[in-house]
């Protein structure tokens, strides 16, 4: 992680630890304010649940940021989650394979589903945004059909709930009981940002979103290039599916609508600009964190729920306002 | 004469940059007054200032004696002052009308502009510059030329006191060149006082009447330009003197045909094209702005579906279907419109010349080696001066001339067998532009076939091994290069027409 | 054609409460032979989206109607044009403020959530914080369930403080997230209440999750989760209507009223409190669906 | 490249009639495929009830169209409905203020939050995405916060009902009892259609969206005319806050989220690009038809609400890709 902070930070501005510190500003601030105002927040359980609760949107944010960088939009992120973890449920409670199996199925799927989105997309030129909220409908009923309208238990598959819950670090480090999600959340973000930043596929997905014409221009074959990233993005949500289901023991095939503005909140939050070109996964981490953060500190203090959107509003302008301010600044 | 504009001591810096480092400049009424330098020099810079675009970090700024500060473009129109941007900035969706008056529509009552109002005054601004554009056609839909003469369009319309050109002519051909001067010819009797950027030597000595020189963002003199030889005009840009002389060209009755292109056609624009190009051979393609030499560029490239033709890349068939497909056949092309086409303006400049080359720079999976692809971008920005802090800053943040040696060094890092340079040296300096001139003639001299296609005669006759001359999208002639060809019968093919063929044919 | 055709508009589809109520109306199109349709809003704020399924529903015009309104008065005109047709209006779950309906098949959510309170205050002893996850702050049975659990303890166990109330949109996974947070901030919570199947749910995992000990949990409507785990013990036990029957007898009075038959002004299919002890008692097992 | 630039200049400057109905092509295929699955379809009732399902939606679109047209977007427009409607409703029923002084604050509200979202937007250079969403929850909060999150109704305002089911046309045609909701639907768009295409507020409008840089170049305050393009927005979000709140004789306060995805659908559907510059209102009122239309379809077709939701995501990719294939065509 501190490899990939260093080089994202290097290439933007190649100005010091300053830099690096202003970057988590409105977090730190966050964290600040709701430690002083509840004795309860800085608990161990609790930040464990934070990290908890950022688990699922950052992994489908870190996706959602790739496609945002090729200048895309996508969706249908959520509901695609839901059907990887419906396909988990199916291929593990209904036909009883291994563990394995299923994970690969839900990602498998994921990246599928990724696949038709992006050559939608890159070879029949539908716009990302009518592409992915087609898909979105498309998955949202295809997962009610398949699971029977009903959720699917994983109670058969013992290991499963580990996947989110369990924790390794824990094992070996018994102070620190990380769940399981938050690694894979860590863990997915350092490979994407690796991907990002070091591979032929993360630049092109910069210059797809920076000028497509151009990458195209130089012999950059840019839909296939387009359909990789729409494919990567898909595998990550189920990931995500895997997270999910993991942690309710179950597939929920009603779930996921409305977790894609989540996602893209972070992502935009973090940074990566909606016109494509630019962004970061670790802008996008802290997103998902500033996010989640909030809104644990708001019910941590029982602000009424009403204010605590209102809060939400507010402090999310306010963040990416400071943001916007103080990189004019530097 | 009267003194129009005097900035003093302006100083201005960008991250990493010191683009100006107090410079002074004056403008009396009617004169043409030259701003030349380097590419990066901060030409553009200073003038950004002038028009209120940037503001200085110091200095002052007087206009017509008065001390004034131009915070905004709109604040340097109400004090007189117009630009045209070497940058095109239309909106492309509107049209050319709509974008020439933007900002100052004719009205009529219950609020609605006054499109017929607007469309007959934009055709008269054209018709007073003698060109044909169609006042209702959306801007995308012109030519990068064209555009230009929109942007000029545009600036004349705000009938400014003070204009300024920032290579103006860069996109533009002879012809059109020569009606842009007439008009020049006739603000400077009506007293407007005229800043231009160019890095072309003979029109400063054509239509200026004194010359600033600037080099690395600091003021090096003002001399006057009937007086000053060009050669010392160099020297103060440059520092040095530059070689001018033309190379031999080689004999290449045994070489190799690299490409060949048979019948090659697409709608109204390329009509039934054939030539061949032989290995070490540069063959120059002159032609009006709109003949299509462009069009045929790009369907050699598989930038665009051909209606018909074949392409034969050393002996063999190529199926060229994307660009993709001409890369791998080892074809390159360099647009001429680095800004939408040719560069990735948001990514860095070492990143926007490994964008073909990624494959060299990559293992098995992907991983691309930095280290070496910013060891080769700093050789290349070595290699062709270009002025930047480093291999990693935007490309969107160098200067105009920088980004095209951008574009240059992304297709000779690929080392392509054949080369099609389409407007290679537009907006280069003189330095810059003998550099590439040598460097193509390197490559020729490796072996490689060039293409090269320029608006600028002089650079078509100093180049070129042969001359092939195109007319409303066909191929007209192919001259033989060197001196025994004249502009003369370049412009004769090149203004060839249609009408005239079939009353030769009838 | 020749089928008898009955539309039912719902609140909501997806949730395993709608999905027991539509198989309880399958039932009931099987037994009595006719054609039954089942509709229902993403979720229980779109009021005009369920007017316009209630428009195209009477475009088809059916014999009878069952209708399931979200805002008691906003569906009121279309109520009346079905009137006008002469098309029954059968409503269920919660009723409409209007005479048009001729029954209404429903469950009294304040006195069922007044139940799920005595049963709290019953096993924390009549004292301690208390805090709830609502699934929604607006609808009908969101709001009677609150306020029949919260006015229930105002009145008749003083002692117990409520801590917090927190809405989750029935969403499982936001819900866990808002009582680990509430959990986090009452170290001290003694009972905790969940007032539909995700929202208990959610409680479920959160107390799961953080291996809070001492909080009793109740929860309300049923399913295989929540089953599971009053089993498991994590749950003391929980509320359930009888959503079979809503859909069961809303259909039945549909028939009735087609054939021109007396029908009740209510349909009350009852609630019930189950637990561990009584779970799989044939009439608690009957009412509760997986 | 080349081939669709060109044809798309055709498009708009030689259209001729034939080529203004093959935009409707979508839409006449469903009505006709409808018209012959179900003889329910035709029925006068269900058209009515068609264009009035449109009104709300159709409205938003339109609002929403503006704002895409500059290259931003506006999430906020759901909530913002939701939020005028509870204006609305707090001076009729709870002030007792008469009808008219309703309407005023119902639209004035809207224009001002456009107000405030475009402030932000253009002077405090927050992305639109972000100042839309927090606004959109900020509304949601306060909507409940006003509103004491019960809904309001109407009662003691009977006219207030006609605003959107009475019927002027019918008053005058009998036969033709167009409900008041769909007559402002076409009243709205008539009139941001004329703003769009013959003042100055229009021309600015596409010229943001094409190049704000270059209308700054060229003088245009463009942080002005942004403001003025969300204000409007905004109203009209306001004239669809009264539209819903009519229908529903009531104010719901927590109605409208999602409905901001609707809208943009709608836009997106009738061709309108979200990088901005270009789109037109009839396209929109197109857009949202087609969505209409075919929910009203499936359900008379008593199809099953899973499979509704497939279809749906199904059709709207075909729409659209038709509608590409068919600007490469011409
Ligand atoms: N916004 C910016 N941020 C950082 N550097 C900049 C910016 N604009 C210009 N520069 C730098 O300032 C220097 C002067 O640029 P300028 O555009 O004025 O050059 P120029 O003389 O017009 O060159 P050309 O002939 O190539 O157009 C260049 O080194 C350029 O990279
Ligand atoms: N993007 C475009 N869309 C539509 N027509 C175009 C486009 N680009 C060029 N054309 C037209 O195609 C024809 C050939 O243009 P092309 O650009 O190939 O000419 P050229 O010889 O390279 O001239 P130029 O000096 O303008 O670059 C011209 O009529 C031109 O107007
Ligand atoms: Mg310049
Ligand atoms: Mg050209």
């Amino acid at each position: 992680m501190t490899m990939i902070v260093q080089s994202e930070v290097k290439k933007r501005t190649s100005s010091g630890v300053h830099q690096k510190l202003l970057a988590f500003a409105s977090l730190i601030i966050m964290l600040v304010f709701f430690s002083l105002a509840s004795s309860n927040f800085l608990q161990t359980s609790n930040i464990i649940g934070i990290l908890q609760a950022t688990s699922v949107n950052g992994v489908l944010a870190v996706g959602v940021t790739l496609v945002i960088i090729t200048g895309g939009i996508d969706l249908s992120v959520g509901t695609l989650m839901t059907f990887t973890a419906v396909i988990a449920g199916v291929v593990l409670t209904y036909l009883g394979m291994p563990l394995l199996f299923g994970i690969v199925a839900a990602i498998g799927a994921g990246a599928f589903c990724g696949f038709i989105s992006g050559t939608l997309v890159a070879r029949m030129k539908v716009p990302p945004f009518i592409a992915t909220l087609g898909m979105m409908l498309i998955l949202k009923g295809t997962s009610l059909v398949i699971s029977g309208t009903k959720p699917i238990y994983f109670n058969n598959t013992p290991g499963f709930s580990q996947i989110s819950t369990g924790s390794l670090i824990g094992q070996v480090f018994p102070f620190l009981p990380i769940p399981n999600g938050v690694l894979i959340l860590f863990v997915v973000a350092t490979v994407v940002a690796f991907i990002l930043n070091r591979t032929a596929l993360g630049r092109y997905t910069f210059a797809l979103g920076s000028n497509e014409e151009a990458a195209r221009l130089s012999g950059v074959d840019t839909d296939f290039w387009k359909i990789c990233v729409y494919s990567l993005s898909g595998g990550i949500c189920g990931v995500a599916g895997l997270i999910i289901a993991s942690r309710l023991n179950s597939a929920q095939p009603a779930l996921g609508l409305g977790y894609e503005l989540d996602a893209i909140a972070a992502v935009v939050i973090g940074g990566t600009s909606l016109a494509g070109g630019r962004g970061s996964i670790l802008g996008t981490i802290i997103g998902a964190f500033i996010m989640s953060v909030l809104l644990n500190g708001l019910r941590i203090m029982s602000v009424a729920q009403e204010w605590q959107t209102i809060v939400t509003g507010l402090i999310i302008i306010l963040a990416v306002y400071a943001d916007m301010v103080r990189r004019q600044r530097t | 004469m009267v003194e129009l504009i005097r900035l003093e001591s302006i100083d201005k810096h960008f991250p990493g940059v010191h683009a100006l480092k107090s410079v002074s400049f004056d403008l009396q009424t009617g004169e043409v007054h030259a701003l030349m330098g380097e590419n990066g020099a901060g030409k553009s810079t200073l003038m950004k200032v002038l028009s209120g675009i940037l503001q200085p970090d110091g200095g002052t700024i007087r206009v017509a004696g008065n001390d004034v500060t131009i915070p905004s473009p709109h604040a340097a129109q109400a004090l007189g002052i117009g630009m045209i941007h070497q940058e095109l900035a239309l909106m492309n969706d509107l049209t050319v009308a709509q974008n020439i008056f933007i900002g100052r529509e004719p009205r009529k009552r219950f609020w609605r502009l006054d499109e017929d109002a607007l469309n007959e005054a934009a055709r008269e601004i054209f018709s007073a510059m003698n060109v044909s554009i169609d006042p209702r056609a959306e801007v995308r839909t012109l030519s990068v030329a064209q555009q230009q003469m929109v942007e000029i369009a545009k600036s004349l319309s705000h009938k400014s006191r003070v204009l300024v050109m920032d290579e103006p002519t860069a996109a533009l051909n002879d012809r059109e060149v020569h009606e842009l001067f007439t008009i020049i010819a006739r603000l400077k009797s009506e007293g407007v006082g005229i800043v231009y950027i160019s890095h072309k030597m003979d029109e400063i000595k054509r239509i200026s009447d004194r010359v600033t020189v600037m080099r690395d963002g600091a003021y090096v003199g003002t001399v006057s330009a009937s007086e000053t030889p060009i050669s010392k005009i160099i020297s103060m840009m440059v520092g040095r003197e530059l070689d001018n002389t033309q190379a031999d060209i080689p004999d290449l009755s045994g070489a190799p045909v690299a490409l060949e292109v048979r019948g090659l056609s697409r709608g109204k624009e390329v009509q039934n094209v054939s030539f061949s190009l032989k290995a070490g051979e540069i063959l120059g393609f002159a032609g009006l702005m709109g003949a299509g030499r462009t069009e045929v560029a790009r369907l050699i490239f598989g930038a665009d579906r051909r209606d018909a033709g074949e392409i034969i890349v050393h002996g063999k068939k190529a199926a060229i279907a994307s660009p993709k497909d001409a890369v791998s056949a080892g074809i390159g092309y360099l647009s001429e419109d680095r800004k939408h086409l040719g560069l990735a303006l948001g990514l860095d400049l070492a990143a926007n010349v490994g964008l073909p080359n990624l494959g060299r720079f990559s293992n098995g999976i992907g991983v691309i080696d930095d280290a070496k692809l910013g060891s080769i971008a700093r050789d290349y920005i070595k290699q062709l001066g270009i002025r930047t802090p480093s291999e990693r800053q935007e490309v969107r943040l160098l200067s105009g001339g920088n980004q095209q040696k951008v574009v240059l060094a992304k297709w000779l890092l690929r080392n392509c067998d054949i080369l099609i340079f389409d407007e290679p040296t537009r907006g280069i300096d003189i330095g810059a532009k003998s550099e590439i001139y040598r460097l193509m003639q390197a490559l020729a001299q490796q072996g490689k076939a060039i293409i090269v296609i320029s608006s600028e005669l002089p650079e078509v006759l100093r180049l070129s091994h042969r001359i092939a001359v195109m007319c409303e999208g066909r191929l007209t002639g192919i001259l033989p290069g060197g001196r025994e060809t004249t502009q003369e019968e370049i412009m004769h093919l090149a203004t060839q027409r249609r009408v005239e063929i079939g009353g030769e044919a009838a | 054609q020749d089928k008898v055709y009955i539309p039912l508009i719902s609140k909501g589809f997806q949730h395993q409460f709608w999905q027991a109520v539509k198989a309880g109306a399958d039932k009931a199109a099987t037994e009595f032979k006719v054609e039954v349709t089942f509709e229902g809003p993403d979720n229980e704020t779109q009021v005009d989206k369920q007017i316009d399924m209630l428009s195209a529903a009477l475009a088809k015009s059916p014999q009878a109607i069952g209708f399931a309104a979200l805002d008691t008065q906003a569906a009121t005109p279309l109520l009346k044009q079905a009137q006008d047709a002469k098309i029954p209006v059968i409503a269920f779950d919660s009723g409409v403020d209007s005479d048009i309906p001729l029954t209404t098949a429903t469950t009294d959510n304040v006195a069922a959530a007044a139940l799920a309170a005595d049963k709290m205050a019953e096993l924390i002893g009549g004292k301690g914080k208390v805090a709830l996850v609502v699934h929604d702050q607006t609808s009908r049975t969101g709001i009677d369930r609150r306020d029949g659990f919260v006015n229930r303890m105002k009145e008749k166990h003083p002692d117990i403080e409520i801590v917090d109330i927190q809405y989750g949109g029935g969403d499982q996974l936001q819900s866990t997230e808002i009582a680990k947070a509430i959990l986090a901030a009452n170290s001290d919570l003694k009972g905790f209440f969940g007032a539909n199947e995700g929202s208990a749910i959610g409680v479920v995992n959160a107390v799961r999750e953080t291996g809070a000990k001492g909080v009793t949990v109740i929860g309300y409507d049923s399913g295989a989760a929540q089953k599971q785990a009053i089993k498991d013990g994590v749950m003391a036990g929980a509320i359930t209507q009888n959503p079979v029957g809503i859909g069961y007898e809303t259909v039945k009075a549909a028939v009735m009223a087609i054939k021109g038959e007396e029908l009740p002004k209510t349909i009350d299919t009852g609630f019930f409190w189950y637990d561990k002890t009584n779970m799989d008692s044939p009439e608690i097992s009957a009412v509760l669906y997986d």
